[in-house]
């Protein structure tokens, strides 16, 4: 982030609601679309108060059609509008992937760089709270793939808003991932206009013993596993990728070069997802480095299943990420 | 309508009113997980459908049909309380606890599934009709929506594709006035659904969802069509759902006092039975058995064990095993 | 219509006529990669739409536009060459070869460019209209697309959401009476494609497109009525193209002999023109002036250099570098 | 394949025509469906002669409606019939993401074994002919991270049908990837009715000294690298994956760790895609085997241009097959 240091307790809830807000202050251009985002504020309170203070036609209401809200947010980014789209569940982007990626992530190159897809697809994901199969996707390895999108993913509240923030400046179609169960999650936010840059990871907590990169709320299960092996002797640093896509491979390397053992965590099942990806570049880059395998924590490769015993057989937690590091710490030193 | 079958619906309205009544109150107490939206107010259409629905028939429900299901699952399985069960996330529910209140499906019930992605099973009813054709099935393939599920561009490509191939499909729009927050008139070109619908060249009729004998009458004109091979059939049933937001009400007073007081379905319904010869207290009796059933399928629910863990990471495929994380 | 403006307009069929036969022959030869789509057929609904939209409007043209794109971008940016650059892929196209046929665009022209998913751009417009109409712009928002295309569920987002926010949109369907193989009539409910859009509740008017004037009014009035603030218009350009299938003509020898050679919309214009006191040589010379102006767009287009290599990895982001692999 | 031997010359077209007429001859649930298939015989003419000999309900044309395609394809499927749809191109999957990832992946799951959702999907993916951005990709990597749903592409008119008809046999939603470039590429096929397990690998080509992994376009490239440098005393290991998802990894990982050096070779993006997947694992599961770093062939990260000169830039080669097993080979030897 970059100068502001006054801060105040806030969720993410309200951290993102700031930024909208402050986004609609700097940016005549910018405008919010989305099912029930206006007078109701939308389904998770996200967008409250913004219609009473932007009015009908910044903050637009739509008919339950995601493809044509995706699709109207490119067409006004083409003309040089900075819309930002609510999609009220992330489950609900198969219905505009289209205009995702045939459309919103290739503009800019197809076109010669003539069209910016200057917009923001906001979402609700993640798993927990028996949303069943089509409420509780992880869905950012859907979209990994795709050359051209950007694809954020906060894990507390101040990210959250400085990511937003830069999301909106972005000329970049972002998709903006808000993990559902981190929304009523606390924490210090500085007041005011601020970005935290995109395509940074942050070092969430250093540590010299062994990596763990994770994102959204993997983060927050990682340093309380952190916390956990700290008092057992282990060092743990916490890599929170925060952009997707692209992302910083430097921040994630150097760290894992350094302690040599590397754990990934993610929410969504393993096979083809970002787990994969990090893994892979991690034992690409950490070749020589690293004293043992990455060892991956995922969710189960399954749909989410409704009922709470179920669910939470398929998803990972801070247990996973414990067990995985003490796996990590059984590899035997390998002198960086 | 003749007293037999008035009576009939009338237990079934209150099976399904007793039914929303009893899980949102377990799911003030916690006990439902996940979200829950009732169909509370929309009795006398849900009523009418699961009344002219065949267990070999096959039907999508949307996330306010618990009552339909139930209904299904009673006739056809003589089980509704699995149903009730699935809602708990039990074992004993029809999809082991699986599937939860979006998600609920048991086809020897007819009950084909809910997709909880709004307007994807307009769809998957054209494949279901489709094969029925094929196979020279007097089947009808329903799919229950919403008036908001409309803005979806499948709603279209389902009614073309319909029409072009003259499917044996019944399409139930229940418009009940809103898209959680947005009136249908704000949604849609038209608040009236049908006029959206009626470029596709079949038949199209708007009902009062709230008068059980109009829209079992209704459904049956739509089934007989659709069963006498002469294609798909559009039926708008106009009624309005008691539940406002989860923060609460939001709808004008004089709109909530006339659905609920005046023109309820179920109120209306007592009414033309009362002017046959029922009392209050045969009224009140329909009320009581089932309120009673409820309550028992409640506590089945309850005591139902919870899920084997082994479902966790069973069936992702049919031909491979996926090992537990 | 008046001489002058027919005959402006008979000379804009002939360009794109020439450029379509051009570029056909030239593709037979194996100099234009790709997939070719013709709008030869098509030119006097292609003539009015490109007479009537300005640099400052914004028109998503499909993959039988090249002939509207090129009168724009002559018109507007006096390169028409550039377009068939673009179709040959080289650096001096519109999008510097990175396009092609199915993604030419240059909103400095008015043209917004295709998107060869067919349909998609029925969403996009919705945001330029949009936009448009936040700012008070005059705009009008056009979307060109085939028979075919209003399969797809988009083209009923699109406009039910132009008619609930009174979008400036102008869909132009061009009903050239089949998609790639289908009929019409087999694809959809109605061979009439306004019957499928009747019911949003703007005007929408069909049209002989291949009647020149009777095309060109039509455009006129719907950009009228967009730019007069009342909101969406939608045209249905009755019409025929000559392209058969990659394999060959596959359409009754009636049908084609009509529309080739009863109902072709430059003879059609022609022969207005000779009402008018033209001659046949006058005519003759307006042909030979647009072969010859294609002819000199052809060469420019060869001579052209291929895309300096750096094109290939450039602009993925607007923000990030991709590294060349 | 299973037992017959008497084979024919033939493209991968006719292939893919045989098993589909082979596969409508043997079920009589199965269709086919898909926008001009029938008479027209499809846009490749990968239909050609079906609708002549099954007629209109068997062979059935669609309009363009890509969505209810796919649901249509489910919901028959629910009731016990066997699909096929063809889209005309992978790229237009995006319109049907929804159906496929949501619907189709999740049927058999969710609803606990009630329903199977045994569909195959063919689709006609890769670049190489100057399709542009919308015609022209590899679209494996949207569907990687989809617990569900099986992944097929084969490289040869063999495998094609082999694979086809076990896709058919399959109570399992299918992606049945074609690649557009090896449509008119020719081998020998086994007459008659056989199928091609899924879910397992094939080594295309034995060899000790490097393992190359590769898909549909990427097999014929990489033997012809390894022919290349055979020559140079390279023993070169082609397996073809056959199978993306679930894909064969005791196959790979058994050449790896005998080979001890690995290339993965894959036409799409390189993040988030296949190639990040089969890093990932091999780098994994071979950590103790492994000589030096995967090394990788991938897609540019970019969306495909239009022109000849610029798509040859962004789509890898033989070439580029040959430098990255020369670059795996100066790995020094770590003992198997
Ligand atoms: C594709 C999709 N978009 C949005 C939602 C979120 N959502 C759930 S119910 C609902 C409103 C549906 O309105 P309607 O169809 O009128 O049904 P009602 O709740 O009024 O019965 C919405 C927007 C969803 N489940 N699926
Ligand atoms: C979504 C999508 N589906 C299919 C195609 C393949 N396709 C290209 S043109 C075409 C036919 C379109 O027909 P129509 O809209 O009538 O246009 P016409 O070619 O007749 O002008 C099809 C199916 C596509 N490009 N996009
Ligand atoms: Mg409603
Ligand atoms: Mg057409």
């Amino acid at each position: 982030m970059n100068t502001e240091t006054k801060t105040r307790k806030s969720t993410m809830v309200k951290a993102i609601n700031q930024a909208l807000d402050l986004g609609m202050e700097a940016f005549p251009e910018m405008f919010l679309i989305g099912e029930d985002i206006g007078e109701m504020g939308g389904d998770f309170g996200v967008t409250r108060k913004l219609w009473a203070k932007y009015g009908n036609e910044r903050v637009r209401d739509t008919p339950l059609s995601e493809a044509a809200i995706i699709g109207t947010c490119v067409g006004a980014a083409m003309v040089g509008m900075r819309p930002v789209a609510e999609i009220m569940f992330a489950d609900f982007l198969g219905e505009c992937y289209d205009q995702i990626v045939n459309n919103a992530a290739k503009m800019h190159y197809m076109f010669d760089g003539q069209f910016k897809a200057s917009l923001v697809i906001r979402t609700a994901c993640g798993g927990g709270f028996g949303g069943g199969p089509h409420h509780s996707q992880s869905v950012e390895g859907w979209f990994l793939n795709v050359p051209g999108l950007v694809i954020v993913a906060p894990s507390n509240p101040a990210d959250a808003k400085g990511l937003l923030l830069a999301s909106i400046e972005s000329d970049d179609p972002v998709l903006f991932l808000e993990h559902k169960a981190l929304y009523r999650s606390k924490g210090e936010v500085p007041e005011g206009y601020y970005t935290t840059p995109l395509g940074t990871a942050a070092v969430a907590r250093a540590g010299t013993d062994v990596t763990v990169v994770a994102t959204m709320r993997m983060v927050p299960f990682a340093l309380e596993a952190a916390e956990m092996l700290a008092g057992k002797g282990v060092s743990v640093e916490v890599v929170d990728l925060r952009t997707i896509r692209p992302y910083d491979a430097d921040t994630v390397i150097e760290s894992v070069r350094r302690t040599g053992r590397a754990v990934v965590a993610n929410e969504a099942p393993g096979i083809g997802g970002l787990g994969s990806e990090l893994s892979a570049r991690i034992s690409q880059d950490c070749f020589h480095q690293l004293a043992g395998p990455v060892v991956r924590v995922d969710g189960a490769d399954t749909p989410i299943p409704f009922s709470d015993e179920l669910e939470h057989l398929v998803l990972p937690g801070t247990d996973h990420i414990v067990s995985a590091i003490r796996r990590a710490m059984t590899q035997p030193d390998r002198g960086a | 309508m003749d007293e037999s079958t008035l009576s009939s619906l009338y237990s079934d309205m209150w099976l399904i009113r007793a039914f929303e009544q009893g899980l949102e109150s377990e799911f003030e107490k916690g006990n439902v997980p996940g979200m829950l939206h009732t169909g509370l107010g929309q009795e006398a259409t849900q009523a009418a459908l699961a009344a002219n629905l065949e267990a070999t028939d096959a039907y999508f429900p949307d996330h306010r049909c618990h009552g339909i299901n139930a209904l299904a699952q009673q006739r056809h399985r003589g089980d509704g309380r699995r149903i009730m069960a699935e809602l708990f996330g039990r074992s004993t529910g029809v999809c082991s606890g699986k599937g939860g209140s979006l998600h609920s499906a048991d086809p020897r019930a007819g009950n084909y599934g809910d997709n909880a992605i709004e307007g994807s099973y307009m769809a998957t009813v054209l494949g279901v009709a489709l094969a029925a054709k094929m196979r020279g099935e007097p089947k009808v393939a329903c799919a229950i929506i919403g008036d908001g599920t409309v803005g979806r561009g499948e709603f279209h490509e389902s009614l073309n594709m319909s029409a072009i191939w003259e499917l044996p499909t019944l399409y139930a729009c229940v418009n009940n006035g809103y898209a959680i927050f947005t009136p249908v008139g704000k949604g849609h070109a038209s608040a009236n659904i049908i006029d959206l619908a009626r470029g596709y060249g079949f038949p199209c009729e708007q009902v009062d969802g709230n008068d059980i004998e109009a829209a079992h009458a209704a459904v049956l004109r739509a089934c007989d069509h659709i069963r006498g091979g002469k294609g798909p059939y559009f039926l708008e049933f106009m009624t309005w759902r008691w539940q406002g937001l989860f923060t609460g009400e939001f709808r004008p007073p004089d709109e909530v006092r006339y659905w609920r007081e005046e023109h309820d379905a179920i109120l209306m319904a007592g009414a033309r039975l009362k002017e046959m010869g029922w009392t209050d207290d045969d009224l009140e009796k329909v009320e009581g058995e089932a309120r009673d059933i409820i309550e028992s399928w409640i506590e089945f629910a309850k005591e139902s064990p919870p899920p084997d863990p082994a479902k966790a990471t069973a069936d992702v495929y049919a031909g491979f095993e996926v090992s537990p994380s």
